[in-house]
């Protein structure tokens, strides 16, 4: 696939202005995702009560596809229950390793499937799950 | 400089329709054929265990092993016997490390470094701090990426016990005034640790001259297979040192419950030697130094000016360190505004120049610099001006291709 | 079994006229085509250095590398990421001893070892003894070679904390009581560390049905290249254990005065990886598992059979271990009355077959065993029956030409 | 050259009944000499006085070919000035390099001159010098 066609405008926008850089107030977790080899680095804030997301927000650094995925993440997550959140995970998993690719299977990762192209690029598959990987451990470390 | 890359069998022949611009030099290098085919007639014709058999081809494997020490030695203006084969600048930095800093510091002593090493040359020094109660001390550059004279001796005192330096940053591309740092640190009673892993391949490295303690260098950063490299140390200071890896070939003599060791250099060579490898760096080093030094270094500044002049030209590109050519190897690191270097080097990498991006094991340098990682073009004498060229083409596309208007 | 010779591009091609008869495969295999074929691929196709880009080419080198290991963990039955690439078995058992025995041991606790170990899995653990104030004790084969489950219950005890034992021992070429060993050590709660130099090239070795804890091998006795090897460990201690050899690539996070390090395996793989020489393990791996365990043992049991037969017939000749091919693995260590081994070795070498002959790294064994050095002929999967034939016709030779008048 | 050539009469009368395998009375130093890659090992005993090599033995195993070289190396030295041991032996090392080959030149090694044959056997080069590094270490220790 092109890098054009990877680089699209959700990418770029969700990337260049996030609505979700922001710390969260009250929150119940906070955990660092950090990816070695490159420097991505993200503190992921997560406020979690009877077991719903109420609120998310990060800080950090990274590239587009890591901010991108983070932003796009938090969109899906919040108002769901820990579970629910912890499948989309595994979705968004299936999804970037190729091996959900069914358009109704992911219809639950909503804009989030902007990012399948990278299922094509294993270069940058580690960007991509970065986030989603902090937010399992992260429920897991609250649960 | 003659074109060189018919002699590379990765770079020659092009892939999907285009030829690789490959300039990730600085994390490994290309082999030309004088060295793959040097280790295909080792296994061929000479393969077996040195030092351990009396039959004649164990005589062979011998002089290709003890042959590639002379040639290393000769490369590094060193003795044989101060020449350990390692398996990369990582391990003999290590060694140092273990055998003489877990050894003779102590609470209180000083290890001096430069913000700018690797973590090869920096992760074992703090290891070692924190076994021994030793204080890790930084050498910061200026804002040219330099370090001065003031900041060697403010830094370098007589706690100093180890001055642990690399003669090119990986990331900024300079050398380092290396004279300098030797005699200041000699004068305070230090030891001077020299990582060679950037320096070996653009220029000739003299141990003697410097009169440096060790030096380390890896094989596969110079047109030579992976998997192996080499330390120098002076011989009475390796010689005082407890062996670091111990085993098979590297004793005296072994009883139940004692050891003596073999002299320098076996001491610190335990278990089968990577023999093949060693022939490949031999044959590496012959190809590289017939170029000559001077052709070698011209030819490789031509390419950096070439690039930083284009840099210049780019506004939004920065690059790190004094962006001129003087004293600068190999190694240009850059940022594109707005953009995150692992975007760049997609981008780029789609256009088939490979650059390499993230914080090059070099994250204190990172955190000084304030960034949290870059981009690096790396050069190899291979390269060519049209790899510049390309580069600097593939650059103009980024900012366009992330969505900013300037393009 | 195949004739596999003309895989073997040292051992196709007679030299002086005289087809070599190899028979120092316990020191180092020759390497087939298939194997060398691929580590030039991968350095003309694939090579750069793994872990460290974000482009094409280097996703390759990473899946290279990836991808060896997890030949390598199928190999032993482990899990990819119990599996540490190392530069041969000495390095990954003294990654052990550093990591594990510095670590765990303390003065009062024991580390058994049998008087048979191979200086690589001796000298290491001497060292932890003498660091830590532990103890060493050692296990002593009965007259045929053979450990007792006697020996083993009376060595291994509540004070044992770490048993370190070779597989098969590359003297006696005999394998030891594995499952008593790792039963008894688990019990009173220690530690194996399996040296598997000789046991990988002659027998499928199952880490987790021997539920051992730790096991090391070299790619070059196994017809691999040099310099490369790996290291087995059960996760839970892996994850527990410092890192050893620091520096690039094994870090999660750098900053001045501290470092957070990558999960394991790569905690323990500081600086570049051979990838070319993984890329030759993994292929050696997939070509000699091709050939079918039960094959390769059949064949190399055939070998053993007719040699220690014809050597039983020679009344001069001792064979050290028991004689009976059970059990036995590639390995025949013996010598000729009133002739030293060297001697032995130089007479055979005069006729075309290379044995060894010394202390073979096992200088405590030698002591065991009363001797100062011995002969020893070590086979391959490619040697023949001629190949032992010719051992044979040689060894007959030895005394007439040293002056005995009994030839 | 051929295998028998080299063990030739001398080397195999030598090195089967050695003349000098026994500790010496009154040693003024004894040292131990190993090749650790074959296993070689020689306790080499002098008696000197007087700046003279009055006795000297050794005990210890190797091949035919250390042991050889041991036994001739004592027929040779004994009586000699420290001085003369040690040009004698860097006249060994000429020869079993191959350095010095000329008959004449060489004479001066007795019947140490049988050994010339391990000058073309690299592999043996080791055995041949052992003991004679063994006298200079020892000599220098002495003075
Ligand atoms: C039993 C045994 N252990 C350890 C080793 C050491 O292997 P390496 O020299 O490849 O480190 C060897 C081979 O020399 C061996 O035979
Ligand atoms: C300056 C410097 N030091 C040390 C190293 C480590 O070398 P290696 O990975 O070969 O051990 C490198 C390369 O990565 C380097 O650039």
């Amino acid at each position: 696939m092109g890098i054009n066609d990877l680089y699209n405008q959700i990418i770029v926008e969700n990337s260049r202005s996030p609505h979700h850089r922001h710390a969260v107030g009250g929150a119940t977790i906070s955990l660092e995702g950090v990816n070695p080899s490159c420097g991505d680095d993200i503190t992921l804030q997560l406020r979690v009560k009877d077991g719903i997301v109420q609120e998310a927000g990060f800080t950090g650094e990274g590239c587009a596809i890591s901010q991108a995925s983070t932003s796009l993440m938090i969109d899906l997550i919040e108002g769901k229950t820990v579970e629910e959140a912890n499948q989309l995970a595994g979705l968004f998993f299936g999804m970037i390793k190729g091996e959900v690719t069914g358009e109704d299977e992911l219809d639950a990762l909503g804009d989030a499937v902007a990012l399948q192209g990278v299922s094509h690029m294993p270069s940058r598959v580690k960007c991509a799950v970065l986030a989603w990987h902090t937010l399992q451990d992260a429920l897991g470390e609250q649960a | 400089m003659k074109n060189l890359l018919n002699e590379f069998p990765l770079l020659a022949v092009p892939e999907n329709g285009k030829r690789l611009v490959y300039l990730d030099n600085g994390a490994t290098t290309q082999r030309p054929f004088a060295v793959l085919n040097a280790v295909e007639e080792y296994y061929k014709k000479n393969n077996a265990n040195p030092h351990r058999g009396v039959y004649d081809l164990a005589m062979r494997a011998t002089d290709a092993h003890e042959g590639a020490r002379a040639v290393v030695a000769g490369f590094l203006n060193a003795e044989p016997d101060e020449i350990i084969f390692t398996q990369n600048t990582s391990e003999g930095l290590n060694l140092v490390a273990y055998s003489y800093g877990l050894e003779f510091l102590k609470a209180g002593d000083e290890i001096a470094l430069s913000v700018a090493e690797h973590h090869s040359n920096l992760v074992p020094w703090q290891r070692v701090a924190k076994a021994t109660g030793a204080k890790l001390v930084y050498l910061y550059p200026g804002a040219d990426g330099r370090l001065t004279k003031e900041e060697i001796s403010a830094k370098i005192g007589p706690n100093t016990k180890v001055v642990a330096v690399a003669q090119v940053s990986n990331v900024l591309g300079l050398a380092v005034p290396i004279a300098e740092i030797v005699r200041r640190a000699h004068e305070m009673g230090a030891v001077v640790v020299l990582d060679c892993a950037q320096s070996t391949p653009h220029m000739q490295v003299d141990v003697k001259a410097l009169d440096v303690d060790f030096a380390a260098f890896s094989g596969h950063k110079l047109y030579a297979p992976m998997g192996v490299g080499a330390l120098y140390g002076k011989k009475e200071l390796l010689e005082k040192m407890p062996p670091f890896l111990s085993g098979g070939d590297m004793i005296a003599s072994v009883h139940e419950q004692s050891t003596t060791y073999a002299p320098v250099p076996r001491k610190f060579e335990a278990g089968t030697r990577n023999v093949g490898g060693e022939v490949g760096l031999a044959a590496a080093i012959q190809w590289l130094t017939a170029l000559g030094w001077d052709e070698i270094e011209a030819h490789e500044q031509a390419l950096m000016q070439h690039a930083l002049a284009g840099f210049a030209k780019l506004p939004y590109i920065t690059v790190y360190g004094d962006a001129a050519p003087q004293g600068r190897y190999g190694v240009i690191s850059f940022n594109v505004e707005g953009v995150h270097p692992h975007d760049v080097a997609t981008i780029l990498d789609a256009d088939g120049v490979a650059v390499r991006a993230g914080h090059h094991c070099a994250q204190p340098l990172m955190e000084y610099l304030g960034i949290n990682a870059c981009c690096r073009a790396s050069f190899a004498v291979y390269n060519t001006i049209a790899d510049v060229d390309q580069l600097l083409e593939s650059v103009q596309k980024v900012r366009g291709c992330m969505g900013f208007g300037d393009q």
